[in-house]
């Protein structure tokens, strides 16, 4: 079989639809009309896309902290919680077994998490919880809830949350699986959310609109913007092939005010641009990940960290906002960390949105780079495979065309290597085989030679492990005499 | 420093967090050592196959994503019960969920049968030079025979 | 007698001195020449001048906490710990009985202290502790050290501090007058800064580089940029005229990230013009005071307030930050809580000084009001006093051309009424006799009006109120729909 | 509102801080007192004198900068000394050095004879009518003349 970018037929899909409830027990019971009357008698205070709407109405940055942990019970007082601290959308993060389909070892830590009352999985197994538990969930919070997990294959996952009321799923078959896995083939991974894509394409059909996100940050470390876009960009037309309408991508923040302004903005406009141009009607939203790499330690330095996510998300005019927490570093964080996380964005997203009228940055320069080479990026996965997307991206990953930086995923090249240059922004020090022409690639090696002169240092390894733990130290800089604006 | 000491490393259970086993890949390198990098989501079975297959002086462990101790039980036993009595085991990064006391983590790790263990902010130079020091002062009391091929990993393909 | 900006002559100071030393048994053994060996004999380091140099030269932004206990060992223990943290400066705040020179309570204050083990003064008596306890404290610190105090007659504090190697000292006649006291004359607290500023210029004589910095912020609430800077650089022109060599001049944000940029800027060049025109060489830095008013309660609030300081401050290059704390609504912090917003601060702005290169935004608009309107008051004061600064200074206050919002001082006018416009910049509701044309009046009347439609409320105390809490609620407005900006 | 309630206020000790007195003021003049504000800087002598001038029914202290303690003792030993056998003493503020326990607080200025205690983050409209409502019982149990000047502070110079 060879996975193509088409939309799966009826048969196709209620055929492994079979196969999927089958895969474990709280499968069997799904009935998708049952679960049409259920999600149609919801609020449309429970509906992703109408608070999406709403807010991109009134210019708001919605705030969606993220968390899991293994019990029912658990997961109520965390979301409840969240909404008390300010948050806008609710997440559920799920377990890492649950990811990978180890349903028996969720089973197991769900089991050890409710007898010794601590939680003993790094999420919330909602395979095992089944409709049962995660109805209860949805029905006893306020706001919309959203799976976030990092499954290649999460297609009964999607079938519970959605049956369930979660009105929306994250993921993607590159996103959730080249950051996220060491084996799984993309073929395998681009079909299975063909699945969960066309799920929310028939539930779009009943008149159930449902919300997907891929999921920007890839490895939330160094990756280059016209990298992560190109593949959200894509990951949102292989959606929207498949019937999806509500997409919101998401970009993860590189720590760099202009870069990171720059890149929203690109995303939002090639994004229209693209999905306009191969005739897909989408409803489009924004989404800003605070940064998504190596967090400092310090609890005061981590809201430093998160204070410039927040800036930085209001001042490119995203409509949500994905938080991080003082514990970052630390490990899975306490509810009360959360809270702290989130009413700390709210107050920077407040102060900030009530000046940003006289905000005036110029972001061209950057604006044009990424939006030439995302461009660049997807006409060549395009070609590679000849006019079909599917096919062109596991090509392109097989030779390099798209290269995440520091993925785990044997089906991922590692040949980019990116690196900051003299002003702190990521540029690519190697380019494997990403198709870049020789004015791009020139671009970049100028501004890695102005960091290598300034910093009298060479680019190599070790200048990566120091860029890898730059927000983290603060400094991007070793030996930087800091070069302030002058006046 | 430029030695024969071989390890083989990973990051154990279904954990995909693979920036860190990158840097430390490196950093063993860097100080000599011969390394087998086994990437992430490796399971026990893998990382005690690979160090038998390569005559491992130790096992280095990764954790970042919570699930450590359940990953991890038994794997002092399985060594054994596999024949590797001489191996020394290591385990670092992220060992609990969420923020706790460092001495009970240390603590339950140190019974599980690892040799040390290490948090995600210890100093690298530091940790690399103990397990240095630890293999040495092993093959002192009980000399074995030495494999032979450098950095076996770079044949392999490890993302 | 009539006070006037002219150096006061030795004659008139030795007079002064014996007076000022003989008000407190501490005073008595001081000697100029003792003194001058013991200053002599610090190193570079310990010199606020020289650190200030380097600083600028290498575009490197110091930072600066605030804070004073009653007791020695208490004091050196937090300076220890800011030390630790990562401050540049060190600060020593003088209780409130010290700087009302009511050594009396202070004395026993301190001495309870001394008993309970427990601060019960906000600030280090440094006249009590005397010439012996404050170089101890000087002797054990590694960093240089700075008074800021708020005293209207801190002439006995100025000699024991500088004696004890203590090399800067902020204050000044108006600054540390109308925002601190009720009933102190100008006239008075004039004269008697007069005699800080000669002591600091009889000392530059000596070849000694002390520093000195007049108090920017007032009282920290909604103050416009102008009121501020053009009393800043009229006490920076009174201490030249005494011979000050070496200012650092202060401004304290309004939390709004163009308005403060702006008025750095203004601050930094129309001081300089003025120096200059005026005759007087100056080796000037500037600094810049994170939001001076009512903060958060919440904790991690506070972080975003003062994470957006340390932003504002680096884009506006200034040399110097004075830092809040996450207790500063709760009480005087404690060590840990400085140590907190130390490092906060700290982590911020190693992040934006990484990229600022990169960060371009325009502040034409409001640099060129703020310039024109500080133009017009500081002209109209000299005016006022027939080119005399001292004489203007006093009747400005008096007729209202000088007028700073809600101070306390029954000098002061208490007419002009700030407001925040529609995009959150601080504007002026009430010009009382504030000396501005009708072409920057009408400018602030059309911003306001802006405001007034957008919230469709009026422009009266209740919005006033509204704006003095704006920075701890987070939002500016009551039911903005928050504008944001358009791509 | 509308009363003939009659207060005297202001911030006491050395205290400068004059931001909350303004909106302190305004406030109680919206709910009808008659307010006579001493501004910042009084002394216990200031206060006491004026509330007896003006036959107040409330002294309402604010303290922000620390020293509350240390200024307000022997308050309400020296109004009894000075006649003022009925007036109620509030007291509001940062009323601690530092972060404390709120109970702990209270309990001293309520010792010391302070009627009610108000820290910074209380509702000011809560905290008003409690003040209103105290000042109606009183009256009810002890009438006493009523002073006639409306808003008497208007013609002092306050700031
Ligand atoms: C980037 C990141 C991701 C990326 C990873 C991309 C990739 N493929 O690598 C993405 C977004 C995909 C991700 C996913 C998840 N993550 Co994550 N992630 C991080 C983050 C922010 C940085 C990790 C990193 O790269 N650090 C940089 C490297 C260089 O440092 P390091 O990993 O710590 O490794 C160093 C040290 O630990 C040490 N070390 C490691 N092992 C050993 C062994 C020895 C012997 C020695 C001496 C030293 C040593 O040396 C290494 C090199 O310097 C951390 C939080 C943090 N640290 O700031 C969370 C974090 C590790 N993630 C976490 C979690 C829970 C997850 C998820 C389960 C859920 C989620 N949040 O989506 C999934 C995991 C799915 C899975 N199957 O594993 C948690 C773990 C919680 C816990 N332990 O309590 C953390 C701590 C965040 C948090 N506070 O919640 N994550
Ligand atoms: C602005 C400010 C200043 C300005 C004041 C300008 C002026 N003339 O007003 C300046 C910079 C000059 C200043 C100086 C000092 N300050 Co100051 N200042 C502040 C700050 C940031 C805001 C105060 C403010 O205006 N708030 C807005 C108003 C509207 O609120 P408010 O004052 O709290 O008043 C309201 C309530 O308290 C309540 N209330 C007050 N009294 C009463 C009474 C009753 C009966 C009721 C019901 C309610 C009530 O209602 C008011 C109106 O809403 C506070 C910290 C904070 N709160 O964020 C520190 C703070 C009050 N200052 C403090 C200190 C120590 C000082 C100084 C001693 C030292 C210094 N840091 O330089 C000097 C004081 C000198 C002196 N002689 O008093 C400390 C007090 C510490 C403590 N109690 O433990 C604080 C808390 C900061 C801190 N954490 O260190 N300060």
């Amino acid at each position: 079989m060879q996975v193509k970018n088409v939309k799966l037929t009826k048969d196709q899909f209620y055929k492994t639809r079979k196969q999927v409830l089958e895969s474990w027990s709280t499968g069997k019971s799904l009935s998708l009309d049952e679960s049409f009357r259920y999600l149609n008698s919801l609020p449309e205070h429970k509906y992703f896309s109408k608070v999406l709407d709403n807010a991109k109405r009134n210019n708001k940055l919605l705030l969606q902290p993220r968390g899991g942990v293994a019990t029912l019970r658990g997961q109520k007082t965390l979301l409840e919680g969240f909404i008390k601290a300010g948050a806008d959308l609710m997440p559920v993060t799920i377990d890492s077994y649950t990811r990978q389909n180890e349903y028996l070892k969720s089973e197991k830590g769900l089991s050890e998490s409710l007898t010794t009352k601590k939680s003993v999985l790094n999420g919330f197994p909602a395979v095992n919880h089944g409709l049962k538990g995660c109805r209860e969930l949805n029905n006893s919070i306020t706001k919309p809830l959203q799976a976030r997990h990092g499954s290649p294959d999460g297609r009964l996952l999607a079938e519970i949350i959605h049956a369930s009321g979660w009105t929306s799923n994250e993921g993607g078959g590159i996103s959730y699986n080249i950051p996220y896995s060491k084996n799984v083939s993309l073929e395998k991974s681009i079909y299975d959310w063909q699945y969960c894509d066309r799920l929310v394409g028939i539930y779009e059909e009943m008149g159930i609109s449902l919300n997907r996100e891929p999921f920007g940050p890839l490895t939330g470390t160094l990756v280059p913007p016209s990298i992560s876009n190109a593949i959200a960009i894509i990951e949102g037309l292989l959606a929207a092939e498949q019937g999806v309408k509500n997409l919101s991508l998401g970009y993860g923040s590189v720590g760099h005010i202009v870069q990171d302004i720059a890149a929203m903005i690109s995303l939002r406009t090639l994004a229209t641009d693209i999905f306009k141009k191969y005739g897909y009607t989408i409803n489009l939203s924004t989404v800003y990940h605070q940064w998504m790499g190596n967090f400092p330690r310090e609890e005061s330095a981590a809201y430093s960290v998160i204070n410039l996510g927040s800036l930085t998300a209001v001042l490119s005019a995203a409509n949500k906002m994905i938080l991080k927490t003082p514990h970052e570093a630390e490990g899975i964080p306490t509810l009360e960390a959360n809270m702290d996380g989130i009413r700390t964005s709210e107050h920077m997203v407040k102060m900030i949105s009530s000046q940003i009228g006289s905000i005036k940055i110029d972001v061209t320069d950057e604006l044009q780079i990424i939006n030439e080479e995302t461009n660049l990026i997807i006409d060549k996965v395009l070609d590679t495979g000849d006019g079909d997307l599917v096919q062109g991206t596991i090509k392109s990953f097989a030779n390099g065309v798209l290269d995440i930086p520091f993925a785990p995923s044997i089906y991922n090249q590692g040949s980019v290597i990116p690196i900051r240059d003299h002003l702190g922004a990521v540029r690519i020090l190697e380019f494997g085989n990403l198709p870049f022409n020789s004015h791009i690639k020139n671009l970049h090696r100028e501004k890695i030679n102005k960091r290598v002169k300034m910093e009298n240092r060479k680019a190599n390894h070790d200048m990566i492990v120091s860029d890898i733990f730059s927000i983290s130290n603060g400094s991007f800089f070793k030996r930087k005499s800091h070069e302030v604006m002058k006046c | 420093m430029n030695t024969d000491n071989t390890i083989v490393m990973g990051v154990i259970g279904q954990d995909c967090h693979s920036v860190g086993n990158k840097v430390l890949h490196f950093a063993f390198k860097e100080k000599g050592f011969v390394v087998h990098n086994l990437g992430v989501q490796c399971s026990q079975e893998d990382l005690i196959k690979a160090a038998k297959e390569v005559n491992a002086d130790a096992i280095v462990v990764s954790s970042l994503y919570g699930h450590a101790e359940l990953d991890c039980r038994g794997f002092s036993t399985n060594c054994i019960k596999n024949g590797l009595n001489n191996v020394l085991l290591y385990i670092g990064g992220n060992l609990s969920i969420g923020k706790s006391e460092w001495e009970v983590i240390e603590r339950k790790f140190l019974k599980m049968g690892f040799n040390r263990v290490f948090s995600a902010s210890d100093d690298l130079e530091w940790a690399i030079d103990s397990i240095y020091n630890d293999i040495s002062l092993r093959k002192f009391k009980h000399p074995v025979s030495v494999t032979e091929n450098k950095d076996a990993s770079q044949k392999r393909k490890v993302n």
